[in-house]
């Protein structure tokens, strides 16, 4: 399928460059409005970030991941998918929650430490944020089996990172996903770190992507900071999956703009240079030259929508901080459908210290 | 009525509730072409098909992971780990998932799915084919353990496994796999989860076990009954959430209490079995609580085995001392 | 002397024990450049080079798997799992091998080498970044488990787990790391393991606890010699093996008991600890032996991980109530 | 190093086939003096491996896992090696151990349930067996690390079977060998099942050896049954680690034509056919056609040689028989260098208890 990008030959998949020129090659492609649409959801997911990581800095948000440079990824991925497919996300992916349609509301209310958060995704059908790396891949590969068990047009998009494919994990996923043939699509965001360790140290293979050959499927390094070979290759790999031929590995080669988490000092690994480098290849900027070039949008108009953006941001976090805390009941609620005796013992025991401490 | 083994009543229970339910789908080392290195899973691919009973790749942490993806898309996973001692690969996916998912999504998502696997010594075994370490997924908050000690309850207790709507860890005591036959009903029926079951009544100490030990128990209180010793035998069934009630009733009658369980000693069952004792009913014991456990060793290899195994002789001796105390 | 916070002891006994034998190999994710993400390793690779502190893969079984191998050929690695959550995926490297290797080879193969990692809850992490569940590893035969509470024991306990013949687990209290500073022996010196420190002389109820927990229990204390009740405070300081002794000389004298642990309490540590004491104490107990711990609940994010911790005043509420037993 | 037999354009390296005909390529092979002592090596694993199926079926053996087939993998892979190399088996590999040199009443002992056999290897560096599939693969990579880091003229041979490569552990060994360049061949014994699972639903991958690739490093796959492939493929993937070359992966094509363990009951799951045909290409055999031809050994020798392997293996075995089994204090003495107070007092009051028992 993508025989004209075999990484193993060094080849990669790219088709907007930095300067925010396409060079199609007539593959599927986002049209100029797929285009404008990209970019209000790339805008988006990049001032939501950023107002995560203010908040943070404000004393007001707990530990964030911030994905600024991952955008294109995840609009992209999004938008070549239908509604009724599966995301199942690692911790950085945010972008792909939004345009998946999920309230920004139960997504920094996960960040900000309440399980509620959590709830959000099921009617879209995202699973829940996987702290545990490479863990969730598997998930990926059972959902594949159910869907093509229960013969439902539905494909899965797996995420990780470039240090996520190192865990054993993921190479049990891909050689599941390879046997039972499954529509899974491994999408691996490689931002060249896994916190301060850099990717050369994370595996001696010229490129993530061929990995999956040695699994029995194909694997295709692409621009991950270009949203039209983003869309283009999950495009692909999803009619594919979606006519039974089972999964493919997609190696979006980027960069994290920002820090690990809002807890992570970046200057004690990576050099300023090699930081601003990556700047200039800003999947935003170069999609806003596209369209400034098009003249589709203006820096006007950009402009507004950031404000938009920021005052829908600015609502659904004072929602969140607006928000009840979980309870004590809460905390004991939820972890089977119905409260043990046991842990219902452990509940009325506390709830009777608290009100004889609350009568002193 | 028929008689089956042990391990025939697994294979009764997956039989019927596959029949019932088709979104069952039977998976794990071994399991399709080969029915299951003990055949609890015979004839199942025959009769329902590859798609829903078949070999999985060799990787633990496959299973586990790839079921849980099954269980939040709507299937009923039912995954066989070949050996106790090889849940481990896929520990992270049981504590790190199975035992989460529920509490952390605030009940948006479930995870009905039981993980299967024969567990303890006794038969023998090549090294990690003989562990009996239910006190780990028992301390893992979110998961459901369930031990039976014989075929009757094996298919009740494993028919409620697949239907409850909570993963379960379902821990077969393969020493009794095929030791015993007992008359069971041909259909389908349950067994309440974390419900103990007082399998002898007396009033001479309360002694609690489950799985392959229950056996020595069981013989113990029959050579105690002829020294005119009643003994109260409990048997746990579900190791959590236990039957708390069940024993402390039991306890605050016979004023005495015996656990008794092949694991490691410490920091296992029967440590907690004595804390809930020493817990609600302090005032009426009149021995201390006592625990027989494996000693805090590996288990050892077929030749060292019997020096680890607890006897029913070691048990009545136990007792005895307790009831002089 | 130097005043030193638990984490600086961490990285002070890493760097001793470095410089004085070069097999000591430290490595796991981001121990490197980064110096870890809490820095305990911070300045390692500089003093000592890429080859003795580095990063490893992002692979928790790779990082423990290749250890046994290193250990195997007469290095001393000493390892760091980033966060407690984390250890699951090495679960089976750490239980199938590291715990048995010089059982299962009758002495010939030992496996000198450490396991570090922060444990515990109260600094509102994110989810998988605040376990307690040091009873999984206690549990485990073969392993020997500490968990140092202040600076001082920390750089003591991790010299000697580092000099230990047998693997060492050690968990580090990360709400401690940073919360308090210490003056201790810039040299290096070691504390033994096995041996729980009385920290608290007292004759009204024996108090165990452990880690960062010891926070609240020593505060419980100091408000209650305020009302006149002395209690007695014991650091395990190791969970496997633990003192006996030293636990039961005190309940003897003290004739009460309360274990106090952050971890979920079902299978919990206080549960072994009130076996220990009811096994050897039975008769001298005026009062039932008590535990307090966490819920047995997966711990909470951080808006509710508050209803979580055990307070101070919540041990005081509970000495109180058995010393009025 | 291997560019002729590159598995991923489908490329075997064989040497010696099934008819006993060698068609050298110029690389190393055993001279025909080395190949005597391979005949001699394999009939020797050969005899004491249906020995032990014997006594198992007689009932004095244990479960037992017969190498039967894939003795010119164990034979082959240990000579190409030198005496301070390393071997870090899986169970399967009992031709290995007695090529290396460990006496049979260790082997065997281990085998009988006594953990005092375990006790033999470290002598010949050999780790003892390793049940949990393919986590002795790690310990191979970490050994590989201490004699880079030691400077040790040593490699390190890391076994496991085709069922094995599915675990994680295996692609993280490979992950970490592929980064560390350690001096490690990782030897896949592919004998076609894992139990019953056959290598087709195992991975969708051609062949195991091409999954080296995706861990950056080089991987063949050669004929298992041919001594000279194996010793040739194992000899040059040892000098390349020993010169710092790094890790390769080895797939030896073979086949177990016994059951996999005396417990296994092969008939279940595969054809009589299959068997039949694998049994023409037996490794031991085709040498000795080889032999026969060369006119190096003549029938009667080798009915010789098998009747002095069966001596001595009656013998060791009964000596294993007469050896007394582990004490109630073997069981607890050697968990822990000193023994703690904990384990005393559980051994203490169970001996308090037996003397009790014997006084009755
Ligand atoms: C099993 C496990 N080990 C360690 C961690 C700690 N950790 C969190 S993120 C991270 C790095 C992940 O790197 P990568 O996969 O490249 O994703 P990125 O953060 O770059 O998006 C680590 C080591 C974890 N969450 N889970
Ligand atoms: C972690 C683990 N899971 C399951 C088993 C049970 N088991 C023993 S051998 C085996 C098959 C191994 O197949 P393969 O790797 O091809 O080696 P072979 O037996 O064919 O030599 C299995 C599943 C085990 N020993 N360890
Ligand atoms: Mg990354
Ligand atoms: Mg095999």
């Amino acid at each position: 399928m993508f025989k004209n990008y075999d990484p193993r030959e060094g080849k990669m998949l790219s088709l907007l460059n930095a300067d925010g020129i396409l060079k199609p090659n007539g593959g599927p492609v986002l049209s100029d409005e797929g285009l404008l649409e990209a970019y209000r959801g790339m805008l988006r997911a990049r001032v939501c970030d950023d107002m995560a990581v203010s908040y943070q800095r404000q004393g007001r948000m707990l530990t964030y991941p911030p994905l600024k440079g991952q955008e294109a990824n995840q609009i992209g991925m999004i938008m070549a998918i239908n509604k009724n497919d599966w995301l199942v996300p690692g911790y950085r992916e945010m972008g792909a929650w939004l345009q998946k349609g999920v309230p920004l509301y139960y997504i920094f209310l996960a960040w900000y430490g309440n399980e509620l958060g959590n709830s959000a995704g099921k009617e879209y059908r995202i699973l829940p944020i996987a702290v545990p790396i490479a863990s969730q891949t598997l998930h990926a590969v059972g959902i594949g089996y159910a869907m093509k068990y229960k013969k439902e047009d539905a494909v899965v998009v797996a995420c990780t990172g470039d240090g996520g494919t190192s865990q054993g994990d993921f190479s049990e996923a891909m050689n599941f996903a390879g046997v039972w043939k499954v529509p899974v699509i491994f999408y691996i965001q490689n931002n060249q770190y896994a916190i301060s360790c850099p990717r050369s140290k994370q595996t001696a293979v010229n490129t993530l992507a061929e990995r999956a050959f040695g699994f029995g499927f194909e694997g295709v390094q692409i621009d991950g900071n270009d949203i039209q070979a983003v869309y283009q290759a999950v495009k692909l790999a999803a009619d594919k999956a979606r006519n039974g031929g089972g999964p493919t590995l997609i190696e979006g080669y980027t960069y994290r703009l920002a820090a690990h988490t809002t807890s992570d000092d970046p200057t004690r690994y990576r050099k300023n240079e090699e930081v601003a480098a990556w700047e200039q290849k800003d999947p935003l900027l170069r999609l806003k030259k596209y369209l400034l070039n098009k003249k589709m949008i203006t820096a006007e108009e950009t402009q507004q929508w950031s404000e938009v953006v920021r005052k829908e941001v600015d609502e659904a976090f004072r929602k969140v901080e607006a928000s009840p805390d979980p309870t004590l009941e809460d905390i004991f609620k939820y972890h089977y459908k119905e409260m043990p005796a046991e842990l219902r013992r452990q509940l009325e025991q506390h709830k009777a210290y608290l009100e004889r401490k609350a009568q002193q | 009525m028929k008689a089956l083994t042990l391990l025939q009543a697994v294979n009764d229970a997956l039989r019927l509730e596959m029949a019932r339910d088709k979104n069952i789908i039977v998976y794990g080392e071994d399991v399709g072409v080969e029915g299951g290195v003990f055949r609890a899973t015979e004839n199942l691919q025959k009769l329902y098909g590859e798609d829903r009973c078949f070999d999985s790749p060799l990787a633990e942490s496959g299973i586990v992971g790839t079921a849980i993806g099954m269980a939040l898309a709507g299937l009923k996973p039912v995954v066989e780990i070949q050996f106790d001692g090889f849940v481990y690969p896929g520990f992270n996916q049981i504590v790190s998932h199975v035992a989460r998912i529920r509490n952390r999504s605030r009940g948006a998502w479930t995870l009905p799915m039981v993980i299967r696997f024969p567990y303890g010594g006794g038969i023998r075994a090549l090294e990690h084919h003989s562990e009996s370490m239910e006190a780990y997924y028992a301390h893992t908050p979110g998961l459901k353990v369930v031990i039976p000690s014989s075929p009757y309850d094996a298919k009740g207790l494993l028919i409620s496994a697949i239907r409850d709507s909570d993963p379960v860890i379902f821990c077969e005591p393969k020493r009794m796999y095929r030791s015993v036959k007992q008359e069971i009903p041909e259909d389908a029926y349950t067994i309440p989860i974390g419900k103990a079951s007082v399998v002898r009544q007396g009033d001479a100490i309360t002694v609690v076990s489950y799985g392959a030990q229950l056996k020595e128990v069981m013989e113990a209180a029959a050579q105690l009954a002829q020294d005119g010793i009643n003994i109260e035998v409990i048997d746990l069934r579900t190791i959590y959430p236990f039957d708390r009630h069940t024993i402390i009733e039991s306890v605050k009658k016979t004023c005495r209490f015996l656990v008794v369980h092949e694991g490691p000693l410490n920091f296992g069952v029967g440590a907690e079995m004595m804390a809930v004792v020493t817990e609600d009913a302090f005032l009426s014991l009149e021995a201390p609580p006592t625990r027989l456990g494996g000693f805090n060793l590996t288990i050892p290899l077929a030749r060292g085995e019997h020096h680890y195994m607890i006897s029913t002789d070691k048990i009545i001796v136990t007792i005895k001392e307790l009831l002089s105390f």
